[in-house]
């Protein structure tokens, strides 16, 4: 029993956090937000380079081969400063290709996103309201050995960047799940404007596409595998999440310790830091509940699932609390363009919904504990 | 205690939905301005414009009460607001009416009404913060003149507004709430420039207002010198009724009500989910505490008895409401809430509202202090 | 329209005020609370002199035929230095005559309740989670004109000071309501130790008791003369309610001004003072509500359910938080016997359930508002 | 980051299991005291009361996972505390290991593990408050003796306890927290009253304890005479593994669901209602937080980093559990929360627990300023 990260694990985020402060400051954050993707495939080769993007892909298709916590490590300092890219679509296209690809299909994108050639992302939700595998309309149909789609994925995540796209939709009432790359004839994204700027979101537009099966992912049972991918991002943006909260409080208190007001700092007075202080106490316990959520990814799977929601279920709600608080706390100057603090309150409105907001993450625990 | 209207009261309600059910047309056009011209000129005939204005300066000499009637009854039906020089009428024209010279009341007045002017006020400064009457903006005296140096920033509308409601230090010599002189000073002054700020949804909504030597005539100044936070202070006390913040819920209430009516939660409609029920609830009873408070307060503005303090209950009472309002908003949406979006957007615009009226923390610390008597942090 | 009280309402808050303080200070309430029925027969009687106890009452039944808003005014007052007294169930008991007592039933209880002769109360629940007319199951046994009642009523306030009980029971499906004197013969009460010390509760056991013709109540629809005692009872407890919140209000806001730690009172510190602020905000939001909840009763009965809910729910949740706010202000003495704002609290926890918790109310709402 | 056990120490969960499936009677009769004693002794042959002392005193020593493992085996059947001289086992004994003479040692040691003592704390005083360095309670040497002046409160358990723990002034003119001294006192010793101080539920858990001359001999002074603060910071720090409060949480938990599932709410089951199942999540995660966050303690100190003022998270997150828990279990009672009962009580207790371990204002305070290094007030 060891509830704490390895020295190569401290390592890991001082790199990161190195690289990201470096290569990727809050202005470069702003520029890049404005672009069409919110990506710098420069940004996105120099992560290859250091590593990063292979992490949880084996050393035969070129990458590290590291856990879900090395992953989590990663993913909370990118967090921390916001930092717009498709690194969590790619690494759940990797979880997919991992679980349930063919030899073929790991051979051909495994080796391109651990060097940063490609970009993958899921393309699983139809209605808003909907997160698991209920909530798969998609319905194909067959020519011959071939699975034609004709519909629409929503919420894709990273839709313009991404080379390849997870698909899942339904033969009959059974699940599929295929790889379906950009070329695809019949494909069309539709990217739509997005609250948190940092962050893109499409409309994949499915024209007749066809998908043989070479295509498939080969999932002994898919229903599984959509679950484990859904329960992979939870824990992915509850990391990201985590980073975020805690750079949002390191904003505002640096910021209470600079404002003055009636002659104190503003962090003087309980009203600030009280508010601050559980801030801190909410990211310390997502902490305790995001490590272990990573580490059921690795080392024990029956776990995950309430870990995962355990896990999303605070983060949800004391993000949206943190982010709400820490703008309140800037004053008026938080409501501006100009200060950082509000792209962490819409990092955390965006964050809510990702992979099922507070409530859903409840019922889902309530469901598993009480029946 | 008595929630009944006489009926002179009630007649004057019926006068209002006669209009609006042979003059607003529905959907209303909100967004088109020759539509609020044509609607602001129709209200000026009723002397709907400026209600509570004497008659002679173009007002509608009306009671406190039917004014209750009016704006509950325009906002009912979503009509435009009553006017579209929102500062120009809640603040400006009635500290002229009350302060102004025959000059300026012939000058301001009408044009307020009309919808011919658009002002803006000119109080807040860097720095300055919560603590208003320590602003550092000059105007030096130069003959006929006062010369202004300085800086206003958050000043609403100022990157359109045609002129501006400005708080100067004429004298840094006395303590500082005498010092202070107000002035009405035209945007168009040479030695005025007005650089917008972005909010968060980024719309330009206030603005930084630079002086750098604007000289207007000292036929500007409302009042006399050095009386300037007297005046102010008695516009602050015409913006507090309150009433139009609860009919303002009110409105948001029913809007989030619609949305729930359509939302669907995990396949479920959202009003089966007693969560969701429960929270609509929630705010169907501190909207209508709203409402009842700022009754309470109309009733003793009409005794003579203005509320001082009181009024930070509604504004912390709309503090929580817009807060739980955007958030159920933004999770019936779903995944929606990924996207922009007119909901979404109002979701996050909420907070310049809240802090707008002066931060809930600042409200606490006033009730605290001047109304429970703790001792001063 | 005029949401204001007039100068006679203003002398009798003064006098209500000068009277508890005078005769029932703390330590008298906590000599009585030590007593079988916490009710004090003198104090009762000195009530009655003071024209409290006929307030409601009819000038030809000897009380003074004033209004509920006027009522609402004294509740608050005794609600402050949480008075023990059956105040509030012989006012109900006095709302079921006026409403469906027959002139015989009003001739022979009003006069004694006006001059502090005698004490009613209502018996109407049975299961601890019911509050309305679904939970009555007591059912009568015909013989001929009688009702013949045999089982239990639960949650009876004041039960062993009562000399007389509003029973609700059924024939068949029919709901009927009646008066059952304390010496009817079957008729047993057992006191149950509470919660809240100042404040007595019983169960009414019916072992063949029989209920003549004369002995009904004469309500033309005995569900809707049901639901508005319980709505008179959700705003006369609200209105005690918001009297204790403002009780522990001002002992706590007097605390703080006292209590100096690290060398300033407690009350300077925005963690304490900003809490009480909010109680502030709170009681005199409640006022709001309960006022014109009160002026319904008086005057628009129709809109009373609606606002008999808002009031209680927000009186429900609100003293809750501010019980338990106050107490925590007080540290370590907070949790004594031997301070006041213990008994406030425990006031706070009597006052949740009674006429419907908070999430009760809220249901009502959404099921009047949203169908 | 590895949660698998050894094979050893699974094998130790095992024997914990196995003992407790031969040994303990379900129900457990934890109010009756012949049983307690007899299950001491069995504690005692297999060394699991002071299972982490050394065990040439008498302990287990054994290293810190395998105490979690027992602690949390032992609360998942709901087996009685480990030891009987709960205030002799988690302050006294440590510090009397670490800085008590041989004669303090086999005087007091045994004694604890056996529970033929009974020790209680004497920190806190009057006006003194959350400053415990500030303490005023008087020692002076007169030959072999000190005779001690003053007053303690707040001092659980002292009306049945055999010895007092006592932190004292030796010396009033150096800085406070250098003139501080520890005794280890029988509460027999002449000159000692206790005043019982009854709480809101009528009973009487923790008193004041009075000194009026009382003498006891320089031999039972713990550590050096002006050493009492480091020995008392060394034992509070005992105290801090947060390990036991999450086991104790998650009994509530337990007992609170059993609740909610033979509960009804207005005719219809309590666990169908959406928001109580929510709320019940809403636990069920902040106490698997408090679970883990405790693991990542544990590890801090068996790397011998030992945690400071990080306790403080889950002591606030104790904090909001206890009153969630409370109000949702007064809830679901529906009338019946009029009434006195185990539930009830159990409402009204938490505010002592809350209290004891610090108000959660001073806990944000230490957060704030030690570890967010925000300005103090």
């Amino acid at each position: 029993m060891n509830f704490g990260f390895t020295e190569e694990q401290g390592f890991l985020r001082e790199a990161v956090r190195k690289f990201v402060d470096e290569r990727c400051p809050m202005a470069e954050v702003r520029r890049l937000m404005k672009t069409r993707d919110a990506h710098s495939p420069e940004l996105w080769r120099a992560l290859a380079e250091q590593g990063t993007l292979g992490l949880l892909i084996p050393d035969e298709y070129g990458g590290a081969g590291l856990s879900w916590v090395d992953f989590v490590v990663v993913l909370e300092e990118t967090g921390r400063t916001l930092l717009p890219s498709p690194l969590v679509s790619t690494a759940l296209a990797t979880m997919a290709l991992l679980e349930a690809g063919s030899p073929a299909q790991r051979s051909r994108w495994l080796p391109r996103f651990a060097d940063g050639r490609a970009v993958g992302t899921l393309a699983l939700l139809e209605a808003s309201d909907r997160q698991g595998a209920a909530g798969i309309a998609l319905a194909a149909v067959r020519d011959g050995e071939v699975d034609v789609l004709r519909g629409e994925k929503r919420f894709v995540a990273d839709a313009g960047a991404a080379d390849v796209f997870v698909v899942a939709y339904r033969v009959g009432t059974a699940l599929r799940l295929a790889l379906v790359p950009k070329e695809a004839p019949g494909l069309r994204v539709e990217l739509v404007p997005t609250l948190d700027e940092t962050r893109r979101s499409g409309t994949l537009v499915l024209d007749g596409v066809r998908v043989g099966p070479e295509d498939r992912l080969v999932a002994a049972d898919p229903e599984a595998t959509l679950e484990l991918l859904l329960d992979c991002g939870c824990v992915a943006v509850t990391a990201e999440g985590l980073g975020a909260a805690e750079g949002a409080l390191a904003v505002t208190v640096r910021y209470a310790n600079d404002r003055v007001q009636f002659g104190s700092p503003i962090g003087r007075y309980q009203g600030v830091k009280h508010r601050l202080a559980d801030a801190w106490v909410d990211t310390e316990s997502i902490k305790s509940l995001l490590y272990y959520a990573a580490w059921t990814i690795d080392e024990r799977r029956a776990e995950l699932p309430r870990y995962a929601s355990l896990a999303k279920a605070y983060l949800a709600d004391a993000f949206t609390r943190i982010g709400v608080d820490c703008v309140q706390l800037h004053g008026a100057v938080g409501y501006t363009i100009e200060y950082d603090i509000q792209l962490y309150l819409k990092r955390s409105k965006w964050l809510r919904p990702m992979f099922g907001d507070g409530d859903y993450h409840r019922d889902r625990l309530a469901a598993l504990t009480l029946g | 205690m008595d929630f009944n209207f006489s009926p002179e009261e009630q007649a004057f309600r019926e006068e209002i939905r006669g209009f609006l059910d042979a003059n607003l047309p529905d959907p209303v056009p909100d967004e088109d301005p020759a539509f609020l011209q044509a609607w602001n000129r129709k209200l000026r005939e009723k002397r709907w414009v400026g209600f509570s204005w004497p008659r002679e300066w173009g007002g509608g000499g009306g009671d406190l009460i039917r004014q209750f009637i009016l704006k509950e009854e325009m906002s009912a039906r979503r009509a435009p607001a009553l006017g579209l020089d929102f500062m120009g009428l809640t603040w400006v024209g009635p500290a002229v009416i009350k302060h102004g010279t025959k000059e300026q009341k012939a000058e301001h007045l009408e044009a307020i009404l009309d919808g011919r002017s658009h002002w803006c006020t000119g109080y807040s400064e860097p720095d300055v913060g919560s603590d208003l009457a320590s602003l550092q903006c000059r105007a030096v005296r130069d003959g006929d003149e006062y010369v202004i140096h300085g800086q206003k920033i958050w000043t609403t509308s100022a990157h359109f507004a045609s002129h501006i409601f400005l708080l100067v230090r004429t004298d840094p010599t006395v303590s500082k709430y005498k010092g202070i002189t107000c002035l009405l000073v035209p945007m168009s002054t040479p030695g005025i420039t007005v650089t917008p700020i972005e909010n968060l949804s980024g719309k330009a909504s206030f603005n930084q207002v630079f002086f750098d030597g604007a000289r207007t005539p000292v036929a500007n100044r409302l009042g006399a010198e050095g009386e300037g936070w007297k005046v102010v202070m008695g516009a602050l006390a015409n913006e507090r009724s309150g009433i139009s913040e609860s009919t303002e819920m009110q409105q948001h209430l029913d809007d989030i009500r619609a949305l729930a009516k359509r939302a669907v939660r995990n396949g479920r409609p959202a009003l089966q989910d007693d969560r969701v029920r429960r929270r609509l609830s929630e705010m169907e009873i501190r909207v209508e505490a709203m409402r009842l408070t700022g009754l309470r307060h109309l009733t003793d503005q009409i005794n003579g008895k203005p509320s001082g303090s009181e009024t930070a209950i509604n504004k912390l009472q709309r503090g929580i409401l817009e807060f739980e309002m955007s958030e159920l908003s933004l999770e019936l949406l779903g995944s929606e809430a990924l996207h922009q979006g007119e909901i979404q957007h109002d979701a996050l615009g909420w907070h310049g509202t809240v802090i707008g009226g002066g931060s809930p923390n600042i409200q606490r610390n006033i009730i605290a202090e001047r109304i429970l008597g703790l001792p001063k942090d």
